[in-house]
Order: structure tokens, then sequence, then C-alpha cells
């Protein structure tokens, strides 16, 4: 069960890896690792499972904190050209 | 008061994620944590009602939660069947949509609720409206219609 | 439970993922793409790890690569220019040869390895039974260490420090206790051999076990950042305090940023030091925390702008806490050496109670590490911040 | 199958569809702004499918309250990068894609 939702996912993540690579604009780039970043929270949530070690996921409480931080870092890129 | 519900929060996260009530070691450690933490976020200034409003509000979510769970089931179905719909019928559009919530955690609420259901984006909090980019006709009319921004001024409560 | 061809078939799958996205990289020209493009990278390692049940390397790729990396390549970024040039795209002879003669080597080095899950493989015996034993967290309920296999004898090397009258009085004792109902105490197990109270076998491992080798990893950090201060640090002259430095107000006409950031940076300060805290329970320690700990203070620098991360924490105050972070490292090992045992050997700190002076040490080494981790990276992150793009505007 | 693995199962059957729904709207859609939808928020809707059935084949207290709290804490963050990726597309002069 908790294989088949992961294989599943996985293929997703590849239709993901598709438009993180062709693009075309950079935005398109930043989308699809956000939408990676929220499978790889549920795959790791599976792995876990799967593997009955739910202590994984820490892990996915990581991803599901910091993860925005770089799009607000993208944004302050893009409207102050600097970080700071 | 403002600063015990946040402490409050703050503790209650740390507690569940630990979970070693009975380790006394690891409760004082983690007593001294949150003590820094508060001191950081005062050093910060982060704690305003911007951020962390009334018990009343946190009460209230807790109703406003289900109704948005909802929205997000529906309008994921809409979007469903265009994805596999063959033609993809779509529409994508830029609408502004006034909003009238009163407090800066509403509007933020009312943003990413708008966000959050599909359909729908907020691309910029202006004075006094949202720029929406809507996938279709019927997203962009249904942000319009105002049955969410009624569900957050409950949210909001009474007039302080 | 599932099977092997279940596995392979999602560790084929990953394998698939991971070298479409690191040949993307090579490839890709825009560098902001190369970026993201490394974000995804890291979050599929992550996922590799994960699969193969290494969860503090998962955490740190995890801590790292979910929020620090990106951000500081796009640090980067400022001081260069959006688009790698063109590269000349001709066959280098010799480098093809050498990259073909490597590769085959390592695969025929793959050959004398045990096969995929082989049961009999030497991973599989040796300490690795007993110490697997032990890293239980709170899943099984049963925080703590647990007894080795039924039939697992330990290896003839390894000469435990109690008898085993001794051994067998502990864990009956142990045992009781945990039927009695007082499950997770971790420190009533008996200090039978060097990582006997620490359900976390990593964290033993590079705390106890590896020390010294994890005290120095920490001044490696410590030093990076001093090097990165020498290198980037613009000199510093009298007028430059009242001149405004572009760029360094915050972001104006962000309510939902601001009100989720100030919502969202205490508890990202909470989970960082649970990290730190519990390294000894669960997956995570020091290293991680402290990156979790970073993230939290470059958000509020993304947000509010660097002056006001000054206001928070002068970079004066981080350079020491840097430092102090190393010394308190080396300090709990030469507690450890005044109080009668060896340099880092915890168990000195408490004599009545040796699981207790491994927590103990473990803990403030951890604390150590985090300080030094934490501190470097928000260096790291001003330090690129601070320089002025020269690059972007040729 | 016990009638919570029943359960957990059809949950994650439900939420890998709704997930495979969003990365093949990724695939499809015609530009930037369009993806987000999919993309962004089919998986806040998966994840909390997928977590939110997990809940149900795990007995320890700790596994269920870090299941919950990432589901809440995704629904806090997710729409926040999302908004926050927009509007730097938008400040970089990316134009909408219209029908026609």
């Amino acid at each position: 069960m908790y294989i088949a939702a992961i294989i599943a996912l996985l293929v997703g993540a590849l239709m993901i890896l598709v438009r993180a690579i062709l693009g075309p604009s950079a935005y398109d780039r930043i989308l699809a690792m956000n939408a990676m970043g929220t499978k790889t929270v549920v795959l790791v949530a599976l792995f876990g499972f799967a593997s009955g070690r739910p202590e994984f996921l820490d892990l996915a409480i990581i991803y599901a904190l910091v993860s925005f931080i770089t799009t607000v870092a993208i944004l302050k890129y893009i409207e102050k050209g600097r970080l700071d | 008061m403002r600063y015990l519900i946040f402490v409050v929060l703050l503790a209650g996260f740390f507690g569940l994620l630990s979970g070693q009530f009975h380790n006394g070691f690891l409760m004082v450690v983690g007593a001294l944590c949150i003590a820094l933490i508060a001191l950081i976020s005062a050093r910060m200034a982060l704690v305003d009602e911007e951020s962390y409003p009334d018990l009343g509000t946190w009460v209230r979510m807790s109703l406003y939660v289900p109704y948005l769970f909802w929205q997000i089931v529906l309008s994921n179905w809409d979007v469903f069947k265009r994805v596999w719909d063959p033609a993809l019928p779509v529409s994508p559009q830029l609408v502004r949509a006034p909003f009238s919530t009163r407090t800066a955690f509403g509007t933020v609420t009312f943003a990413n609720s708008i966000t959050l259901t599909p359909g729908t984006v907020t691309i910029e909090v202006l004075e006094g409206e949202f720029l929406i980019h809507a996938l279709t006709t019927e997203a962009a009319d249904g942000v319009k219609d105002g049955s969410m921004e009624a569900q957050v001024k409950r949210l909001e409560g009474a007039i302080k | 439970m599932t099977s092997l061809q279940e596995i392979l078939l999602v560790d084929s799958l990953l394998l698939v993922l991971v070298t479409v996205t690191a040949v993307a990289i090579i490839e890709v020209r825009s560098l902001y793409a190369v970026a993201m493009l490394t974000g995804v990278y890291s979050l599929l390692m992550a996922l590799v790890w994960t699969n193969m049940h290494s969860m503090d390397v998962a955490f740190t790729e995890a801590a790292v690569g979910g929020g620090i990396s990106t951000i500081l390549l796009i640090g980067t970024l400022v001081h260069t220019v959006r688009d790698e040039k063109p590269a000349k795209r001709r066959l280098h002879l010799p480098a093809l040869l050498v990259t073909v003669l490597t590769g085959g080597a390592l695969i025929y080095g793959t050959f004398d390895m045990p096969d995929f899950g082989d049961p009999k493989a030497t991973i599989h015996h040796y300490r690795v039974p007993e110490m697997m034993s032990q890293t239980v967290a709170f899943a099984t309920g049963r925080v703590g260490k647990q007894a080795p296999p039924a039939d697992y004898q330990p290896p003839p090397r390894m000469v435990p420090t109690l008898s085993a009258e001794q051994l067998a009085a502990e864990r009956r004792r142990a045992d009781e206790r945990l039927k009695a109902g007082d499950h997770g105490d971790h420190h009533l197990h008996p200090a039978d051999d060097f990582n006997g109270h620490v359900p976390n076998a990593v964290t033993s491992l590079l705390a106890a076990y590896r020390g010294y080798d994890t005290m120095f990893e920490t001044t490696v950090i410590f030093t990076a950042g001093v090097a990165l201060l020498l290198l980037l640090r613009r000199p510093r002259r009298e007028d430059d305090e009242d001149e405004p430095q572009p760029g360094s107000e915050p972001l104006r006409g962000q309510v939902i940023l601001r009100v989720m950031s100030k919502l969202f940076i205490p508890f990202i300060l909470a989970f960082g030091f649970y990290v730190i805290t519990h390294g000894e329970l669960g997956p995570g320690g020091g290293f991680q925390g402290g990156v979790v700990i970073a993230t939290a203070f470059i958000l509020y620098a993304l947000i509010y702008g660097r002056p006001a991360l000054y206001a928070v924490i002068s970079p004066g105050n981080l350079e020491r806490l840097a430092a102090l972070g190393v010394l308190v490292y080396s300090g709990v090992g030469a507690a450890c050496l005044l109080l009668g045992g060896n340099f880092l050997d915890y168990a000195a700190l408490d004599r009545a109670s040796p699981g207790d002076g491994e927590a103990l040490g473990m803990t403030l080494v951890e604390y150590g590490v985090g300080i030094t981790v934490s501190t470097v990276m928000i260096i790291i992150f001003n330090q690129l911040a601070e320089q002025q793009p020269k690059a972007r505007a040729s | 199958m016990e009638w919570n693995e029943i359960l957990t199962a059809i949950f994650l059957a439900l939420g890998v569809l709704i997930s495979l729904t969003g990365s093949l709207g990724l695939l499809r859609m015609p530009d930037f702004y369009t993806r987000l939808h999919t993309a962004g928020k089919s998986d806040s809707l998966a994840q909390t499918f997928i977590l939110g059935g997990l809940i149900f084949v795990t007995d320890n207290w700790q596994v269920a309250v870090r299941l919950l709290m990432i589901i809440l804490l995704l629904f806090f963050t997710a729409p926040t990068a999302t908004h926050a990726i927009t509007k730097a597309a938008r400040l970089d002069g990316l134009e909408p894609w219209r029908r026609g």
C-alpha cells in the first residue's frame, strides 16, 4: 500500500522534474522546486510508515517550516537586487 | 495577555514535539529554550496584534478551518476536472477584488485562503483590494461574491 | 512487508530522478535556474537518504537544502550575473578517458560488495545489530536501550565495563521499571559500553565514539566562518554608519510575508532548539538544529533588513558566539578531564549515575555545535549580503 | 485488512490521485500563472489526505500529533510561498497568458 503510493508519487515527481528542466521561465522552476518540496514532505512520511519508523516525520516538519523562506529570498532578490 | 498566549503556544509546540514529560532534565532544558526564544522574539518585536491576535480569534479559527477546507475540496474538484479534460477549458485572467477586513491578521487569512482555494491566487495586496489571478471566470466571480469575506470577518470578530 | 522488487523499483526511480537533475544542473546555462535545480537535487537526495534509513544525513540535507543553501546560492547570484557564459562545446578526449576509467573502476569495485540486502553481509553483523536495537525512538513506545537480539553474540574484542552478572541485574531492574509503566527514561540503563545510554546510535557515535572528530568538525565550521570574514568583510570606515546602504530597508507592502514570518520565526526557533535538545533521542542534533535556528534569523533579516538583525544581535556578538560554541565543546571535554575521566568521557560528569552524565555531556556538546553552526551560517549570510553588488552593474 | 487500514488506503489513493492531477496540471497548463493553480494547491489538499490518512494506522500519539502539525504548518506556509513566487514573477515582468 505504502510502496504503491510512493511509486505513484515518484512518478508525479518525475513530471515535476520535467517542468523544472523545461522551464521556460525561472519561476516555473521555482514553482517546480516548491511542488517538489511538498512531495518530499509526503514521501518522507510514507517512507517512514513503509519501513515502520515514523520518527522520520521530524524531517517532514523541517520542510513544512522552512521551505517557504527560499521563496521569500527570491522575492527579495527580485525586488531589491540584493538580499539584505 | 498576548504574550501569555504566545508563550503557551510555543510551549505547547515544544512539548508536543518532545513528549518527554517524565524526563526532568529535558523539561528543564525545554523551559530554558522557551525562555530564550521568548527573549529573542521580544528583541525582534515579533509578538503584536498582527500575528498573534486575541484568544477569541484563535477560538473562531477552529470554526473557520472546516469551512475553508470544504471550499478547498470544492474548488479542487473543479480544477481536477479541467486538468484531465483534453480541451483544457481555462480562461486565465487578472481581477481586482476589494476587501474590507480591518485587521492585518484577517487580511492575511483572507489572502491566504484565496490562494489556498485552487482557481485563484492572490498576487498582491493593494490598498483595499487584492490583485488576483483567476484560472476561470467562475473562480473570479467566486471571490467577488463575498461569502468567504463574510466568513473571514466573522473570524475577526467584533470591532475593538 | 515490502518485497525486494518493490524496494528496487523505488530505488531505481529515485536514481533516475537524481541523475536527470544532476545532468540538468550541468547543462542549464541560467544560473538562476541552476540554483533552483540544486534545491530540487537536495530534496531528492533527502529522499534517497531517507530511503536508506540514514536519518541523520537526511535531516542535515533537509535542514541545509530545504532553506539555507538555496538562499546562499541566491546570495552568490547577487555578486555575479544571472546567466553563465555559453561554453565552447568540444570533446575533451583525456577528460572523457579519465571519467570512463574512474567510472569503470568504481563499478568494478562494486563487484566485491555484498549483494543488495544480503543478510550475510558484514554490515549486518558485528556491532550493528546491537546498535540498531538501541536506536529506538518514540515509535516503539520504548525509548531507551533495548536488549540486543536474542541470538546476538558481542564481538570478542569488545569487553563490557560491567561484569555479566552486574549487567544482567541492571537489565532486569530496567525491565521491571519498564513493566511498571516507567517508560522512556533512557537513563535507567546500565553503563555497559561506550554508548549505553543514548537511544540514537548516530549521536552516540558522533558525540562519544567519534567525539574528537565532531569537535574538530565544529572547529572547521568556525574556521570557515573566520575565513569568510577575512575574505569578504568590507573595511570599516568612520563615515560608514550614517551613509544609508541601498537595499537595506525592509520589504514594504508585504503584509502577508510580514505577518506570516512574525508568526513563524518563533516556531522555527523552537523547532531548532527541539532538534538540538533531543539530539540524543531522535534524529538530528547540533548541526541540523543550528542550521534551522540560523534560517529563522535569516528570514528575519530578509523581511526586516540586515540592520534590524544587527539590532537584535550585533556582528561582534555573533563572532563571539561562534567562538563560544567551540569553547563549550572543548570545555565539556576539559571538564571531564578535570573530573578524573578521559577527554570527552561524559560519564565522568556524573559519577553516581554515568547515564545522566552522558546525557548531560552530549546535550551540552550538541549545544556547543549548535551555537557555532547557527552563528557561522548567519555570518556567512551577512557577508554575502553585505558586499556591494559590483558585478551586476557591468 | 483491518478497517483502519482500508480507510488509510482510501485516503492514500485519493491523495495520490489529487497529487498526480497537480503534477499533470504542472505539465499541461500554458503558463506560469496557470501552473500555480494546479501545482501549489492540489498538493496542499493531497498532503492533507495522505498525511491525514496515515493517522488512522498509528497508535502512537506523538506520530499523530506530528502528522497533524505538518498538515497545519503546510496550510500556513504553502500559500505564503505561492504568494511570494507569484509576486516575484510579476515584479520581474512575467505577463500572464491569455487564451486566443
